[in-house]
């Protein structure tokens, strides 16, 4: 293995060491932890971002996903714009643990192989929550690193037109809000389609993003090209005797009233109701008073089409299946609404297509359809304005013959 | 060749302390006992203590990270998480001694805090330290942002929480769900390499650009449309000899008010409130003023548990721009060809 | 030839009864003494008393005209008004002689009301009776509905005001404006008349098309893809050889929330919530039933003062639909390729 | 002049005289003013209708905006698909009167002319609030009633790719809500863009409708490809005294204020107060309570692209100047806003799209810059999402060459 780190062929030292780097040396300043402190810790070409910062304009070039050998994915090729400084450095994504969750014994493994195979420098996470392994100069390394992480029972992938990461909130692990396991689903969904995520096969990449409940940490409706989000159908739940306690302890209940989007508690001075034909679960009350707690009628609501770029630009993702049961350990109905998702898009969508693009394009009935949604209100914000519909033939009775 | 890939990622229990693992599911409620330590307790009565720091924008060192694990080795039994604000937290924490880990981590230079109503851990691409596209530098922002307010992220003063994202160009990755935003802008046409063109595959990079602004020049190369191009990237993205960038050129955006959660008015993307700022390193004056500004007036201006997007709602954009003493520009005016949904219909007007 | 147009209006004040001159902006209130008659009070003191009573769909013999002509000049003074619900008002009347004029105007067949919390008068446009592109036959609604919610036109017993326009065709007229609305539907593709084609302009008809389902068919005609077409009847409209309609799948859909004030919730637009129901003239059953369903399932719920659009903003869709009694189907998900915004990006269900 | 209305060449009188009509009969039955006995009150050609309903299909056939000898609009042509009814039959427009008052002397004779040269039915009114003169035959009739019309003071149009006639409300001839005098503005309007409501020469049709005040009771915003909106900048003006006299009198001031869209009333039980941070002119505290009434800084909002079919589909307007003061007699500020409107139209509309879907096309902010707006928040309901800016060559300062 050693010599295989040996083979890196790094820049001339003097540009490392960062000696002429008055920028960073700026940025080295201040109370807020400095990443081009850590950058100098490391054996990252810093002469890359001092020149970038001076130029005002970044100094590394063509780049995107690559495959670590073996795999169809799991890397981040880049080339560099100043062979004067360095020719090129790639990354590895690891994919994140359930609940983001590590311990140092496992985790100091993964500092050795960023020392012996890449640069030093580590990106503690991605925003899809990855852990990047970065300053990895070729293929053997990247193969190296991977089977090592392989072998501690890690992983990697997550680039490229696959399913990525998917990122959970640490769910029940630590949180009371919780109506679902977040990261024991990670952990299943993971293994489940690793081939997916580690060989791309889609029109364009598919994002898949979870939280344990309607507060979204994960912020999975938002920006997940697929999002599961813990929700729950019936009326949360108050503890009449801890309400009155907390509220003599000074609990604001009335504000948490006045706060309730759609009016929908009503205090009494005594006794706290909710309006079961005005609440929406927003989770507002059970945040604020720990007397109130989610029902007991828990599921999921699987959404689609989140992202921020592409042809029609930032979108929030749209339900799909507004409750999906969760039933582990083959959660058959939730991987088969998952799955029928990623069907269609991979039937439907064309090359460099986000879902939400698709959906734009062929139109939200017809994804529906696609899907096999029986559509409910859960669907739509309003139902439609126009009457400009396409009658199936057999609406027509075959009429029109 | 031996076998690679196929395993996944290891099961939850590996890596969580035995309270956790014990009181899972079971959690009954938390108090942040001080900005950046969070009691969870759980319905057996027992207590996990967490211990949230900043983390340096986007990259951090082997070095560092080893500090940080003996720390945790010595208080939190070995066991952290990276938070979905990549905080990073010490997870069952002994209480006794949480103000000496306290002590040691600030003194590491990782400061304390990022909970509740204060300024959250600032998110940010890895910009101009590896990423081809930038129109600004992410993570030289977060840090000019984090050293100004600082004061903000280990104090619980705010109205509510204040989350700031930072994206290096429109593929914004976290920028427009934040409560404030900051988003690289490109304003020239991307450059095309005319003697490398042949390299590329000209079908696919005209297939690449959203609004056809890319047309074929002759056999080998093409010409991009200043009138159509909107600046996204996506060539640069799936071509090499398209470059994108110009340093006199490009600067930023900030955007306001995006939010995930289903309470109050509830999830939306933030709204561009300011269309360009330029690139200003390293102390990025006009990005730590748009943002502390904003921040400001919402301060002034908000009741109590209003975060930004909430507060804008009541108010309305009418108000927000005067308050913010942010001047309104056509360039807020949704004009982008698939846009365009945000034209007012109602006479609604707080003058 | 003699000149012709070049006119415009009359002045206002040919028109207009002394007393309305006389306090011509210095109204201070009004108040509806009874179901179709506003007592109006100027600031001067005066008051001047209107009453209201409802119209025939879309016609109106001169015959009948002239008799309510006799009446003005009997009881206002020779001065009156037609709405814009097209009510006809008689304008200052004698207060001591309004129960005589109300005997004598409902003897001859126009009922008195529509004002305040009663069902308007009914707006409707021409259908089977002069236009060329109906799906259904609005003055036969019109009437049918009329005749099933008289009693609510005659009395305030309504949580606030329900309006109902018609419309024939995907023109809509009015229809989506109102609080409930009706609007034709052609479910079937248009005819092309392959003979008489060669009588219209080829590019234009194919131009005409919204959606881009004309396609040219040799040099002479032109096809028309299922697949495309949305019914709309424009090339119809600008094409004398392609008819609209089918007598056996031509029928209408019912829209409701439609409001043009800037109060509660904002003007908007209705939406359409029963995709079809079949004509079925003369009594128009499934019209009358779908429109009676939604005023029971509102008033049964509604608060005080609230309209249909305020009750489904308040209790939202999710119950709109179930009070309503209303089966949500695919078409109420807007799929029109340049519709697609209502789209849900929450989870806030109202299960 | 008799000649001329002799000449009418209508059907076969059996055809008229409606003997066979079980269907319109039926709907002579029941309580609401039925239009099957109106038009068996004239010479309308019953069979037309009758046939109809017992097909359930239209019998008439194509038509559309036809031209008044002499005029390049005002009446609406229509051919027959039944010639052994009625070959065609034709109707003119007359524009209605400022406020839709009518005055018995003069309406006796639009009635005249309506047997003399029409089949004897009207249509009172259109909803663009026109009345429709039915039945008109050929030419000659048409030129001679609109020429009749022209020595009373009335006129016809609104046909066409023209501008059509722009309905008012009663305003303040009768309503204490109007903060503009939209019966004056009508007939200011009508005169000064009389041609072009006579004379199409725009891409499509250009509806204008006017209201007194956000009440909006002409739609105006809905579906006026321009509406004309009276509005106050100021707040609501409460008159204390009056108020209370209201209150004790059992006024529900507490009522009012929940109902409030924006909870910008305060009642201490004495007083009232408006927030002038929350308050957004919605006339709901007006219309409920008479102490309160408009402020005293008024305008006119004007408003562009309503319509309810063309390509993109209904569409409510949008807000283009957001306030603009109303000067009498030559409303300056006024008719240069409305016309740049109407321009930006003429310049950039395709044939038969309406302003709405032009805006849709050319993209909002594109309209507001050609309409000369100083944007303002009163312009969007919201900023936008998506950074894809337009960079107009000055932007860059010319950096760029
Ligand atoms: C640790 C973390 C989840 C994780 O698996 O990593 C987490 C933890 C908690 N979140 Fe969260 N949220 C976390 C990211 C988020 C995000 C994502 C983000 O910030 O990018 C969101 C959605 C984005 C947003 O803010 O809209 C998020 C939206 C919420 C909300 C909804 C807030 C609201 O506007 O209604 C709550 C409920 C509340 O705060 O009352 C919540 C509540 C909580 C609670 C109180 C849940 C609990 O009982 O422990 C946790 C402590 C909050 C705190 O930091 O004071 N968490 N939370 C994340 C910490 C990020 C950080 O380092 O600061
Ligand atoms: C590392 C990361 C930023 C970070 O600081 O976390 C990142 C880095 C890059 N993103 Fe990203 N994206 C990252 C999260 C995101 C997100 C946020 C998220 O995942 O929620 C988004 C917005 C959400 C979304 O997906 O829409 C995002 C939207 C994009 C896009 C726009 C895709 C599109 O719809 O057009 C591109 C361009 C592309 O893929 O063609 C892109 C492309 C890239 C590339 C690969 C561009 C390139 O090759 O030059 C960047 C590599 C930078 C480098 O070399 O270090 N990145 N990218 C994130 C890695 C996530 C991961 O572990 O997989
Ligand atoms: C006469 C008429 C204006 C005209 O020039 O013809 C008129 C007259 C009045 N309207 Fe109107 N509105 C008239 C059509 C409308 C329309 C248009 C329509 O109905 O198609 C609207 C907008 C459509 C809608 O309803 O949203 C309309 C929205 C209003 C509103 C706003 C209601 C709301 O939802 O907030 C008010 C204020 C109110 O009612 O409190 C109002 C208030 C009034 C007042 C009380 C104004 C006043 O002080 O006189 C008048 C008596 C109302 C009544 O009928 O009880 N008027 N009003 C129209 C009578 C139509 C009819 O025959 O029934
Ligand atoms: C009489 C009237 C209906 C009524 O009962 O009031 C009417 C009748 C016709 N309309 Fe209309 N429209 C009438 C108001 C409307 C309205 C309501 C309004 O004006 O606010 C609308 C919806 C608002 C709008 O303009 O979008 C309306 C949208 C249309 C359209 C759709 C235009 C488009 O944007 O695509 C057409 C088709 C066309 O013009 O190409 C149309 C075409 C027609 C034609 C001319 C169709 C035809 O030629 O077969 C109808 C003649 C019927 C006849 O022979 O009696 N009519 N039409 C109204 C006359 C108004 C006037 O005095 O000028
Ligand atoms: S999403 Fe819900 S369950 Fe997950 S961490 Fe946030 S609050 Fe807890
Ligand atoms: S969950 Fe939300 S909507 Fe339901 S009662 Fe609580 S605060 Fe109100
Ligand atoms: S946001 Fe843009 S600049 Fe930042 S990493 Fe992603 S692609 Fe690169
Ligand atoms: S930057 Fe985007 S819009 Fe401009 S040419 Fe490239 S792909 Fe097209
Ligand atoms: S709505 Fe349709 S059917 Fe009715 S008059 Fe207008 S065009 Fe004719
Ligand atoms: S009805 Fe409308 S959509 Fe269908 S072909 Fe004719 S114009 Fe096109
Ligand atoms: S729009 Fe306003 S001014 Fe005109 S009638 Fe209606 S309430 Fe009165
Ligand atoms: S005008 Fe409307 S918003 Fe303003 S105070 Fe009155 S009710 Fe409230």
């Amino acid at each position: 293995m050693a010599d295989i780190s040996k083979t890196a062929d790094r820049t001339v030292k003097e540009g490392l060491t960062g000696s002429e780097t008055p920028y960073m040396d700026e940025l080295c300043k201040g109370p807020w932890p400095s990443h081009a402190r850590e950058l100098k810790r490391t054996q990252y070409p810093v002469m890359m971002y001092e020149e970038g910062i001076k130029q005002r304009w970044t100094q590394w070039g063509h780049g995107g996903m690559s495959s670590v050998p073996g795999l169809g994915s799991g890397a981040i090729a880049r080339k560099s714009r100043r062979p004067d400084i360095i020719s090129h450095s790639h990354l590895i994504r690891v994919l994140g643990n359930p609940g983001t969750f590590y311990k140092t014994s496992t985790f100091r493994k993964i500092c050795e192989l960023t020392e012996r195979y890449g640069d030093g420098s580590l990106h503690m996470l991605t925003t899809n929550y990855n852990i990047e392994i970065c300053g990895i100069m070729n293929d053997e390394q990247m193969k190296a690193v991977t089977q090592e992480l392989n072998a501690m029972g890690y992983d990697v992938g997550s680039a490229g037109d696959a399913m990525r990461n998917m990122p959970d909130c640490m769910g029940p692990a630590l949180c009371e809000y919780a109506v679902m396991d977040t990261p024991r689903l990670k952990h299943f969904m993971t293994k489940h389609f690793i081939d997916d995520i580690q060989y791309p096969r889609f029109p364009f990449k598919i994002k898949t993003k979870m939280a344990g409940c309607p507060n979204d940490c994960g912020k999975a409706l938002l920006h997940g090209d697929i999002g599961i989000i813990g929700v729950f159908r019936d009326l949360p739940k108050i503890n009449d005797r801890r309400l009155s306690d907390w509220v003599n302890r000074g609990g604001d209940i009335r504000w948490v009233c006045d706060n309730c989007p759609t009016n929908a508690m009503n205090w009494d001075g005594k006794k706290l109701t909710i309006d079961g034909d005005s609440c929406i679960r927003c989770m507002y009350c059970i945040n604020r008073v720990p007397a109130i707690k989610p029902g007991d009628d828990r599921g999921v609501a699987i959404t689609a089409g989140g992202k921020m770029k592409g042809k029609y630009g930032p979108m929030k993702g749209k339900v799909i299946f507004p409750f999906i049961k969760v039933t582990p350990p083959d959660y058959k109905e939730l991987v088969a609404a998952y799955t029928r998702i990623c069907d269609v898009y991979d039937d439907n969508g064309r090359k460099k297509e986000r879902i939400g693009d698709m959906i734009q394009r062929i139109g939200m009935d017809k994804f529906l359809e696609l899907c096999g949604v029986e559509p409910s209100p859960m669907n739509f914000t309003s139902p439609r304005r126009n009457t400009f519909y396409h009658w199936e033939h057999e609406e027509l009775g075959g009429v029109h013959e | 060749m031996s076998k690679v890939g196929g395993v996944g990622v290891p099961p939850v229990e590996e890596n969580i302390p035995q309270v956790v693992l014990k009181n899972y599911g079971k959690w009954d409620t938390h108090e942040v006992v001080r900005p950046g330590v969070i009691k969870r307790i759980a319905e057996s009565g027992d207590v996990c203590y967490t211990v949230r720091i900043a983390m340096p924008p986007s990259r951090v060192s082997v070095a560092s990270m080893l500090e940080l694990c003996d720390l945790a080795d010595e208080y939190s039994g070995g066991f952290f998480r990276i938070t979905l604000r990549n905080s990073f937290e010490f997870v069952d924490v002994n209480p006794d001694k949480i103000e000496e880990l306290i002590d040691k981590v600030e003194s590491l230079g990782f400061p304390v805090g990022g909970t509740k109503n204060s300024v959250h851990n600032i998110m940010a691409c890895p910009g101009w330290i590896h990423c081809n596209l930038p129109a600004t530098d992410s993570p030289g922002i977060a840090k000019a942002l984090g050293d100004a307010l600082i004061d903000e992220f280990k104090n619980h003063r705010l109205p509510a929480w204040l989350k700031i994202n930072i994206g290096g160009c429109a593929n914004i990755e976290e920028a427009l769900m934040a409560d404030i935003g900051i988003i690289g802008v490109h304003r020239d046409i991307p450059i095309v390499l005319e003697d490398k063109m042949r390299i590329c595959e000209q079908p696919t990079v005209i297939h690449s650009c959203p609004t056809g602004a890319i047309k074929p020049k002759g056999k080998e190369s093409v010409v991009i449309s200043a009138e159509r191009c909107i600046h996204c990237g996506a060539c640069t993205m799936h071509c090499e000899s398209i470059l994108t960038g110009d340093p006199k050129l490009d600067g930023f955006a900030v955007s306001v008010g995006g939010k995930a959660s289903n309470t109050g008015s509830g999830p939306d993307l933030g709204r561009v409130v300011i269309p360009y700022l330029p690139n200003n390193p390293p102390k990025w004056e006009e990005a730590v003023n748009a943002v502390t500004m904003i921040m400001h007036a919402w301060r002034k201006d908000a009741r109590p548990d209003e975060r930004i997007k909430e507060w804008i709602h009541r108010i309305g954009w009418d108000r927000f721009f005067k308050k913010a003493g942010i001047k309104v520009s056509i360039k807020d005016v949704d004009g982008y060809m698939y846009g365009n949904e945000f034209a007012r219909s109602d006479l609604r007007f707080g003058w």
